[in-house]
């Protein structure tokens, strides 16, 4: 190559969620450094949990993030009620499942057209974008708008949701809210159609690189919330042991941990669980994933979003026919299911857009003692970090503005909800 | 020829103003510009002194302004001297000549001038209290016969912020006519008296038995030149205040302005010392 | 006046009939607990026998944001707004009637309030007799609300199986036209209803120590007590109890201009004189700058200032603050005090003579 | 109108979820000509295209390391308009939490023997670096009020955000009242303009816009109280978001 020293530098990662950099030097050909720089500011969420009476834990976590504030707040009521003896009714869980498609919906939205596609667009962001081509955006403000009221309807609104408390819900959609989502979301299949056309015909970047992948699994559903945490290398854990399977450790760049379990790395996320999932895929989401050549086990880092498109179809139909069945039984009003003790630990999971997020909490005597929460990009990050070393010399006959690019469209194939992986390690739980 | 109040009455909702253009417009101080308001051809503002007009922009918002301008002088426009001082002050403040507003009005009671006659006046201002004031202070002067001494007393902060030098001066060039200027802070070239209003009480020799007062400035200026026209005689009745309270309709609707029984914008602005010693949060 | 009797299964029947007039029915009913005035779409939703509601009739009088103009900023056009439908309201009681005749009153002084006027004469009228308190804050006995003012245009009264309908105006008349489930009444239905009346009145209290006549007076020698520092240092300003207050209606008015700063409207929107900003003028000055002022103020009002401007009391008794204020302040509770602190002075100072109007 | 006129805008984020720039984005949903009247320059979050030439700047998140000081400072000198987005801006918000540990024990907390690896000191709100033009508040901020607040600071005014308390908005939305159903509210001294979203959805305010000028917080601790509250659960309340604010008052006495 032409330059014996080259350096990418990308100071502020934009368009994903939360601060990064990307550092890679090339001296003569050879990687000497290749990072994905966590730069956020730590946020010490577990810190300001201890202390605090139980039920403010999900409405304090979900402001982890902001993109998967219905995710933070599912899986901290679910860590709390198995602290605390809670068993949810049914009809709190099919509530907070479709109001969980309601943030999936989002988010991928979001990630698929704001964020990514205008790479494969050739524009800088949604802006021009939203001149070059307005149906497009327009497009997915609208199935935005739609996802965003199905949370709205539930839990009160996407971005720190209200209405879920541990046990239950404090408030209930109307028939007529759920008649008239019900008809939108059926509406929204040709939205959603067009959105599988876009992505069947974008040229999305070929690499490959063979890596575990880790997801939530259940036997009879594609599953979201609960469920065991499964490997594509094989092995099954129950949620409580997510620690044998994340393995936390500190890496100096960064003020998100790194993560590994049966190679030096794995990956969490949409791919994730489409490789590990895929046999639990509505029907319509399978035909989704044909028409844009995926098939289980996608080992294409940067056909993440295109799984995300086919859970998004998923997530639609789904939606569809639990909005049915909640309809079919009558919602309720009823109290949330109190608790059946004061103290204990537990451990919520749940598999958020970006990945499989836990949430560890000891409670005592109402007040957390003891908090743990593993995010997805935290997941993320040394997978990423080995994708770049494994891509880096296969592309650097490129530009240094394309592999910047490059290097640039990978990290964001990841969706990384970069603010939300900044937590602590080292819990001592008392 | 329709008055703009009339034009007011006629809309569908009493909420709603004539639009009228900004004819011109004459900064007078760091914080006031004073704005001639053409009406529309075929209207009179038809005012009294003391009352004011409710004043629009649209998508800022509303409020009342008094009308500083004599009703001798109207011809079709009418003057607002307006202190920039929240949203549609300030807004005011950016316009430019040729500019549009739209007004309400005008409304209130106004001072009972008919009831001045043959008396001495004294009156006194404080800050922008000087612009209803001006209203009827030209008034008297257009028809200065029918009147006894008149005394001006007008405090202003520093002498930058003094009101209508031109019209002061002119005043006190009218027969029969004092003029006393007061500033609260000095500034180089400034050789008159300095303090608040009342110093300006002992210098003056004037017969409080046929006498009005009318004054109008700041909440804490009354009290205290109330005590010094009581302390010279002059009967409650004979003193005359105008009121400043919030006014989000200028039709005795919205509350704000009440004091006890009184809606300030429709009993008043302008009220006499009897009328309102007894109210408690009057003064 | 005229009276008739309907029989209480009618009452569905009467309300279908109704909407198919295209009237647009509203009235109490059941949400989480609460009563609210609603639009009934189902008469089985419209309660009749129900005990206060969360906001008075009076939201739909005087909404609480009302659009007043639409404006273009651009071209300086503006055209008001004033969409009214034909609207029943059902189940309004006494104490709201009353609060309603004195908004009639306002805003048909001085220059009248199209918006309001507009509201009110497409709005019909049926309310009901209150048979029973309807709950603990309530004092419409002392406040003299305890029948129905003269601006219903129906009024029912409950008589077991059926409802007495009077028919107090030409528009109620109109509501029942052409519906032949009523009669007219017969002499023992005329004693059903006397009965009825007559039995009602031992199961209210006076709650008042002092007559209702009495209070402007006390209020005005009050104007001092010591009373109102000690609601101020409870009071959390949140302004509940002027919200509920069927004879509350200070607003606010606001433009709203769209992202392209040109076509916008001008709207009023409720206001409450326990705010703090309420009396602010520019210069900073605050008429009512503590709580003790504030709540001062509304106290007078509701016993004094507007019975001397409208000749009708400022206070229905229907207790809605009571029950909403957090810190217990109520007017029962406050007049009474007022007139306890008066007659234990030993020294009862004459009550002030009042300035002639302006 | 050409691009040149439009009112360039740029978004910052410090310490926070970045929820309330998502919530920027939301509002092109129901306001999709926003893009037509102003001209975004920077907005890391959805853009890649970067300009340092703006003239208002939202700053969402706060200030929790030195570090972010200077960045604070650059902001603004460079804008005419700065305006806080969000209760991590504008109060500190659940950031703050933490300034009720000792730093140290939040730092050792979180990352043990390499605490000293992480720049960090108390979280405070923008506004107590630099001066603030105007707030949009709340956790997250409200789509409409945004884009109220952006028609207003296109008038050249700031933005007209309500100081009153939630509970006026709450009696008018006939919720139910979170003391009626046995739950705590900070409603009466909290400032209003979310719509009581949170009593709405069965939920009591938690104070996320920050408090109202001259809020009677004694009265309602007193009416805590009597619902039964104990003094640690009545702080807890109180400290959800209003730590910093919380703090700040009782320094002054
Ligand atoms: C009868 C009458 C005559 C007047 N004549 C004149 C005149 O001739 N010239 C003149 O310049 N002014 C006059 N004023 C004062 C003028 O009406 C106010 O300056 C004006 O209403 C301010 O409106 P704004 O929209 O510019 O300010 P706003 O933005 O409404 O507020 C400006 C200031 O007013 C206070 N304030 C008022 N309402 C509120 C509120 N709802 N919430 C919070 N703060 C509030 C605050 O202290 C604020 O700083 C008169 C007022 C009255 C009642
Ligand atoms: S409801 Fe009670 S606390 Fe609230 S403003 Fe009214 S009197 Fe004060
Ligand atoms: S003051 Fe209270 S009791 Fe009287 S009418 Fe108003 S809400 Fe009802
Ligand atoms: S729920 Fe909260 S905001 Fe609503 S009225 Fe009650 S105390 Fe006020």
């Amino acid at each position: 190559m032409a330059v014996e020293r080259m350096t990418v530098d990308v100071h502020h990662l934009t368009r994903v969620e939360g601060h990064g950099n990307i550092v890679v030097d090339v001296v003569n050909g050879e990687l000497k450094q290749c990072e994905l720089e966590i730069v956020e500011t730590p946020r010490f969420f577990e810190a300001m949990l201890r202390g605090r009476p139980y039920e403010e834990s999900s409405h304090i976590t979900s402001r982890i993030c902001g993109i998967c504030a219905v995710g933070h707040a599912t899986a901290s009521l679910r860590a709390t009620e198995k602290a605390l003896g809670v068993n949810p009714s049914p009809q709190t869980v099919l509530l907070r499942k479709l109001n969980f498609h309601g943030e999936i919906l989002d988010s991928h939205i979001l990630h698929a057209y704001m964020l990514v596609a205008p790479d494969f667009l050739g524009v800088g962001s949604v802006i021009p974008l939203a001149k070059a081509a307005p149906e497009v955006v327009l497009r997915a403000l609208r199935m935005k708008q739609v996802a965003g009221d199905l949370c709205k309807i539930i839990c009160g609104r996407h971005t720190h949701p209200i209405a879920m408390t541990v046990g239950g819900f404090t408030h209930f959609p109307l028939t007529s809210e759920l008649e008239a989502l019900h008809k939108r979301l059926v509406a929204m299949r040709t939205d959603v159609d067009a959105t599988v056309e876009l992505y069947s015909q974008l040229p999305i970047p070929a690499f490959e690189r063979d890596t575990e992948y880790i997801a939530l699994h259940k036997d009879d559903e594609y599953c979201f919330i609960d469920g065991v945490i499964k490997s594509t290398d094989g092995g099954e854990w129950p949620i409580e042991d997510y620690r044998k399977v994340t393995n936390e450790s500190i890496v100096k760049h960064s003020s998100a941990k790194h993560t590994h379990n049966q190679r030096d790395s794995y990956a969490v996320g949409a791919l994730a669980r489409f490789n590990v999932n895929y046999d639990q895929l509505h029907a319509r989401a399978k035909t989704a994933a044909a028409a844009m050549k995926l098939k289980p086990k996608v080992i294409k880092p940067f056909y993440n979003t295109a799984a995300q498109v086919v859970e998004i179809v998923h997530c639609l139909e789904d939606a569809i026919s639990l909005t049915e069945q909640i309809l079919k039984m009558g919602v309720r009003a009823e109290e949330p299911v109190p608790i059946a003790r004061r103290s204990g630990e537990g451990v919520g999971a749940c598999d958020v857009p970006r990945g499989t997020l836990f949430h560890n909490y000891v409670i005592d005597k109402g007040r957390v003692v003891g908090a743990n929460c593993i995010i997805p990009t935290g997941q993320n990050l040394a997978n990423i970090e080995a994708d770049m070393r494994a891509l880096v010399p296969t592309i650097l006959d490129k530009s240094q503005a394309d592999i910047t690019h490059m290097m640039e469209m990978l990290v964001r194939a990841y969706d990384p909800c970069i603010s939300c992986s900044t937590h602590l390690l080292n819990v001592k739980f008392e | 020829m329709t008055t703009l109040l009339n034009e007011t009455l006629r809309q569908e909702s009493i909420y709603i103003p004539t639009p009228a253009r900004i004819a011109t417009i004459n900064p007078m101080t760091a914080t006031e510009k004073l704005f001639r308001v053409a009406l529309p051809s075929g209207f009179s503002l038809a005012h009294r002194p003391g009352q004011f007009v409710e004043v629009s922009i649209f998508g800022v918002g509303e409020a009342p302004i008094s009308i500083c301008s004599s009703p001798s002088h109207s011809n079709g426009s009418f003057e607002l001297c307006v202190r920039s001082a929240g949203k549609l002050t300030n807004a005011l403040h950016r316009l430019s000549p040729g500019g549009t507003i739209a007004i309400r009005g005008p409304f209130g009671r106004g001072f009972p001038i008919e009831r001045f006659r043959g008396k001495d006046i004294i009156f006194v201002a404080g800050g922008l209290g000087i612009a209803p004031l001006r209203s009827l202070i030209e008034e008297v002067i257009a028809d200065r016969g029918k009147y006894g001494r008149v005394y001006i007393l007008y405090g202003s902060r520093s002498p930058n912020d003094i009101l209508f030098s031109e019209d002061l001066k002119l005043w006190a060039n009218a027969p029969r006519t004092e003029v006393h200027l007061t500033v609260d802070r000095t500034a180089p070239g400034w050789d008159g008296n300095i303090g608040v209003i009342t110093t300006l009480f002992p210098k003056l020799r004037f017969h409080s038995r046929n006498m009005v007062a009318v004054v109008v400035g700041p909440p804490v200026m009354y009290r205290f030149v109330l005590m010094e026209l009581l302390a010279r005689g002059l009967a409650d009745g004979n003193i005359w205040l105008s009121f400043e309270r919030q006014m989000k309709c200028a039709v005795g609707k919205c509350g704000h302005c009440q004091m006890h029984h009184i809606y300030t914008c429709q009993d008043g602005p302008a009220f006499s010392y009897a009328q309102i010693k007894n109210l408690e949060e009057a003064l | 006046m005229s009276l008739r009797i309907m029989p209480k299964g009618a009452l569905k029947a009467w309300v279908t009939r109704l909407q198919s007039r295209q009237f647009k029915v509203v009235g109490p009913k059941s949400l989480h607990g609460q009563y609210i005035f609603d639009e009934i779409t189902d008469p089985n939703d419209l309660v009749l026998d129900y005990p206060t509601s969360v906001l008075p009739p009076k939201k739909f009088l005087l909404p609480p944001r009302e659009t007043l103009f639409r404006f273009n900023a651009r071209t300086m056009e503006s055209h008001a707004e004033i969409t009214v439908e034909p609207l029943i309201i059902f189940g309004v009681h006494t104490c709201d009637m009353h609060a309603i005749a004195l908004l009639d009153k306002v805003h048909n002084t001085g220059y009248a309030d199209q918006h309001y006027k507009a509201h009110r004469a497409a709005t019909y009228l049926v309310s009901i007799e209150c048979l029973k308190p309807c709950m603990e804050g309530s004092f419409c006995k002392s406040m003299g609300t305890l029948t129905v003012p003269e601006a219903f245009d129906l009024h029912l009264t409950d008589l077991g199986s059926d409802y007495a309908v009077d028919v107090g105006s030409e528009k109620g008349e109109e509501l029942l036209e052409g519906f032949s489930s009523v009669w007219e009444p017969t002499e023992s239905d005329y004693e059903r209803v006397n009965n009825v009346m007559a039995a009602k009145w031992p199961h209210f209290s006076y709650r008042l120590e002092c007559d209702v006549t009495e209070l402007p007076d006390l209020l005005s020698i009050s104007q001092k007590s010591p009373l109102w520092d000690e609601l101020g240092e409870r009071c959390l300003a949140c302004g509940m109890c002027t919200k509920v207050c069927p004879t509350c209606y200070c607003f606010d008015v606001t433009d709203e201009i769209d992202l392209n700063l040109e076509k916008g409207e001008r709207v009023r929107t409720w206001d409450s004189c326990q705010i703090e900003k309420f009396a602010v003028v520019a210069g900073g000055h605050n008429f009512r700058s503590s709580r003790a002022l504030r709540q001062r103020h509304r106290f007078m009002r509701k016993g004094k200032y507007q019975y001397e401007a409208f000749g009708l009391m400022g206070c229905v008794g229907c207790g809605r603050c009571a029950a909403a204020c957090l810190v217990h302040i109520t007017p029962v509770d406050t007049f009474n005090e007022l007139y306890r602190m008066r007659q234990s002075a030993k020294a009862v100072p004459q009550p002030q003579i009042k300035e002639p109007q302006p | 109108m050409t691009t040149q006129t439009l009112p360039r805008i740029a978004f910052f984020e410090f310490t926070s979820c970045e929820g309330c720039q998502l919530t920027v984005v939301d509002t092109l949903q129901a306001h999709p000509e926003l893009l037509n009247v102003v001209e975004i320059v920077q907005f890391r979050e959805a853009m890649s295209e970067r300009g340092e030439d703006y003239q208002i700047a939202f700053v969402e998140g706060s200030c929790t390391r030195p570090h972010d000081e200077t960045r604070l400072k650059e902001i603004r000198q460079q804008a005419k308009i700065v305006v806080a987005l969000g209760a991590c801006a504008h109060l500190g918000g659940i950031n703050a939490i933490r300034n009720r540990q000792p730093l140290e024990e939040v730092r050792q907390y979180v990352y043990g023997d390499k605490a000293d690896w992480f720049d960090t000191y108390v979280a405070r709100p923008i506004e107590a670096v630099i001066t603030v033009d105007a707030v949009i508040p709340g956790c997250p901020i409200d789509r409409n009020e945004f884009a109220m607040a952006v028609s207003h600071l296109l008038q050249g005014r700031m933005p007209n955000i309500p100081d009153y308390p939630l509970c006026i908005e709450c009696k008018l939305m006939e919720n139910v009242c979170m003391f009626q159903r046995g739950k705590a509210c900070l409603g009466p001294i909290t400032r209003s303009g979310c719509g009581a979203i949170c009593p709405a959805y069965g939920d009591g305010c938690e104070g996320c816009r920050g408090l109202i000028p001259k809020p009677n917080i004694e009265s309602l601790k007193q009416v805590l109280r009597e619902h039964g509250m104990s003094e640690e659960e009545i702080d807890a309340k109180m400290t959800m978001f209003l730590t910093y604010q919380k703090m700040r008052l009782e320094e002054k006495r």
